[in-house]
């Protein structure tokens, strides 16, 4: 089902844990419909220099958190708002159709951590425009997909 | 070769050797057309009739209650479409339970959009219905009860003779789905009063694509297959004779020393839910404690997520399930575990393993020995964990 | 060992070894629940996967048009029901032939007791419909068409293409019973402008309760059976895993060689009619002379019966039937020989001999030398007979 790919991220997930004192946090998910992602990042000269995640998550959430730190780390903020979901997914050689979702998780929880970043230290950047981290992210619903 | 550790027994179980056996001959030498009154189709239709007295007798019904379908579905479906169709004129309400397997639940829903009314029963905490509120929902237009007998994914066993009693009492003919249940718990048709009951052989050691539907003698119900005059005419299509011999012969085997494979098994149960209880923190049994399928263990793990331990399980080399296997294509969490009240965080938490007769003490020591680090590493990555950690 | 040869194989066929060997492993070692998540599930999704490529390839199909299910006649069922409920707010009429199997016959006789309306065509003197009929009986309300490939007693080939067409000009759906036709007639269901077609596995040297339901991409039908979300939600149960991968090993080695084995068929078919002719008197061929199936030999044997027939050939060890093997719980003479005009004598005293791949010359000399003689002492013994030999 899954990737080998995957399947290595998923035994040996990069960059797990917290950073103390982040510069920046994002959390997102619907903890109703089970699956949570938080992000934590250190962000120097509008570099990332640094992240870590925690994901309560399938298989394919883990992966793609871990695959997402990799992605972004050392890249400047731009950079990392700029992050697809497709993009993860491609980088761990496709996810199952259904399992696609899970990778709209990690270009969420990279979002909004950089919307904590910006509000904290009033800048703007292109592509948060109409981000809401509170919105609910209903990804839960592929029930039908077929 | 990899250890292999397979506990999910209610998802599916292995051939047994003797089932294999038996099916043999039935592909190749003696193959022919049961219908056919040559040799060759008499060798098969003796080989039928003698499975059907073998699957009759295991539940004490007559050998012409007893009709072959292909597997539980099929009979869950013919049961509760042919009772509903067959009876629409004497009223168009059908009770059953919110934690049905989905063979009972989609045909209900099914019959929702064409005309039916249904009665979705609530369970409690441990998957138990309730007889009061199955007398208050009957009504004057009920025409079926359908309750299964046990659950497939928590193990609870249902009160099924007082239930039979209460169908009985008000002239409901009532259909339970016991395809977790045959082959675990003895069951005996007349005495219980059960007017049609869904059997299916791969869940006890016999073929995959084989179920039976009992029918007491007199119940009325339409065809779900119609055609050719197989099964009495009630069941139509050239019958899959290895299926249905190696159904009985799964059978046969289930009800030798039936004591002894049931004490078997619940010692295995015991000692699983037991060693796990110990070893990891923030767990809870789901189901009840003492009516529960012997070979049926279901926790609920918190902070943790079903699949992320299914696929650390598979790595080495433990087979399981969280939720039911048969439901998996869908990612909601169990219908069965938000009935009986969990969050959707305990019900996505969830691990169902499944012991049978290959299991042995040492893969109990395995699971027990395996499972804390996996959970405990998972743990690690999961931000609900932090908060109980006293993290950030 | 008495001398067995096998003539009846439009009512079933052996398992072919290299089908056994295929399906073997899946019994015990990678018997695994196709939905489970885990290795063991995932090698019997694989195996579900690849049978399926293989089955689509062999009809041009592609692999999410083919559903597998329990057989040929649960196919029917699942179509013609199937589009019948989901379809019934456009209307309720539906077309058929005199000469189907019963698995369509009495699911349409079904239908109307629920309020549909069926149109049953007749055939020819050669069990063919007319087209012409065919037109003329569509209506607004016209919903499906159902009309078999080929005919499993008399062997006639419809113009499946010529009915295909008018079906789709109307924009009526077209469903073909293709049991017989599947691996004994080329089938590109692209081509042909296909958008049912039921199939089943035991005709075609694979398992019995085995079949699958080609449905084109967009049909919209009911399901059959509810309940898992297996086959992409739209036929539950879990999945025969042996039967369909060795079915899909059946349909490879049909379509292996394809040509050479019709033509050694063929030949065989027309070398017992040319026999049978020659040596036996007042016989007639029922069927095409050409539009016929390649292993289809079916004669009327005047001033006899058929089942008296049957028995006097088994004792020889040559079997073969009278009418469909299906259909023989029933005594009535065969609806199908009715159908393209057969006396009720005639109808009874027809000779069924199907030829497959292991029908060697010899059986086929045997019969030809055995039948005469056995016709010739029934016919000795027959009332019918005495007027035309001039007995007094
Ligand atoms: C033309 C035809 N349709 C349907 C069927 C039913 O198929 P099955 O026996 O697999 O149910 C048969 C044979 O039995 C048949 O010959
Ligand atoms: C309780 C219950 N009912 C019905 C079924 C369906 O049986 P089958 O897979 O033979 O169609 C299952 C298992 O899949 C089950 O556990
Ligand atoms: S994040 Fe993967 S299933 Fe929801
Ligand atoms: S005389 Fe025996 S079937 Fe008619």
């Amino acid at each position: 089902m899954y990737s080998d790919k995957v399947m290595e991220h998923f035994m040996n997930p990069r960059n797990v844990g917290e950073i103390e004192n982040p510069d920046a946090v994002g959390q997102v998910g619907n903890p109703k419909c089970g699956d949570i992602m938080k992000m934590y990042l250190r962000i120097e000269n509008d570099v990332i220099t640094d992240v870590k995640f925690k994901t309560f998550g399938c298989g394919s959430a883990i992966a793609t958190s871990s695959m997402a730190t990799e992605m972004i780390k050392g890249k400047t903020v731009q950079e990392a708002l700029n992050l697809s979901n497709k993009a993860v997914a491609e980088a761990l050689d496709g996810l199952p159709p259904v399992k696609m979702h899970c990778s709209v998780l990690a270009e969420q929880a990279v979002k909004s951590a950089i919307y904590d970043y910006a509000k904290k230290n009033n800048k703007q950047y292109e592509g948060l425009e109409g981000f809401d981290p509170n919105e609910e992210h209903d990804h839960h619903h592929h029930g039908d997909e077929e | 070769m990899k250890k292999r550790v397979y506990l999910d027994y209610s998802a599916t179980t292995p051939l047994k050797q003797e089932v294999l056996d038996a099916m043999l001959p039935h592909f190749n030498a003696s193959f022919g057309n049961p219908s056919s009154i040559y040799t060759y189709g008499r060798e098969s239709k003796n080989a039928i009739d003698n499975a059907r007295d073998i699957i009759a007798k295991s539940i004490n019904a007559k050998s012409d209650e007893i009709f072959f379908t292909g597997g539980g579905s099929e009979s869950d479906n013919w049961a509760i479409k042919g009772i509903a169709y067959g009876n629409k004129h004497k009223g168009k309400h059908i009770i059953t339970s919110k934690i049905e397997h989905h063979a009972v639940l989609h045909t209900c829903e099914y019959l929702e959009k064409e005309g039916f009314e249904v009665t979705y029963l609530k369970v409690d905490e441990y998957g138990l219905v309730n007889l009061q509120e199955l007398k208050e929902a009957i009504r004057s237009d009920t025409i079926l009860i359908s309750i299964m007998f046990a659950n497939n994914e928590i193990g609870t066993i249902q009160p099924i003779k007082e239930i039979a009693e209460i169908a009985n009492s008000k002239q409901v003919y009532f259909h339970t789905d016991a395809v977790q249940a045959f082959g675990n718990i003895k069951i005996d048709v007349k005495e219980l009063g059960i007017d049609l009951m869904s059997i299916s052989a791969h869940k006890i050691y016999g073929p995959k694509g084989t179920g039976a539907l009992y029918i007491k003698k007199g119940v009325k119900l339409h065809q779900l297959i119609h055609g050719g005059a197989q099964e009495k005419k009630r069941r139509a299509g050239t019958e899959n004779v290895p299926g249905i011999v190696g159904f009985a012969k799964a059978a046969e085997l289930a009800h030798e020393n039936f004591d002894e494979h049931i004490k078997h098994l619940t010692s295995l149960r015991d000692k699983l839910i037991a060693g796990l209880k110990e070893k990891i923190e923030y767990i809870h049994l789901n189901g009840h404690p003492t009516k529960r399928l012997p070979g049926n263990v279901n926790f609920s793990i918190e902070f943790i997520e079903g699949e992320s331990l299914l696929l650390s399980l598979d790595m080495v080399g433990i087979a399981c399930s969280s939720g039911s296997a048969c439901t998996s294509g869908s990612l909601d969490p169990s219908h069965v575990l938000m009935s009986i009240g969990l969050t959707h965080e305990l019900a996505h938490g969830s691990l169902r393993l499944t012991i049978g007769d290959f299991t042995t003490e040492e893969d109990i020591e395995y699971v027990i020995n395996q499972l804390p680090p996996i959970v405990e590493k998972l743990r690690q990555m999961s931000p609900l964990y932090e908060k109980v950690k006293g993290g950030n």
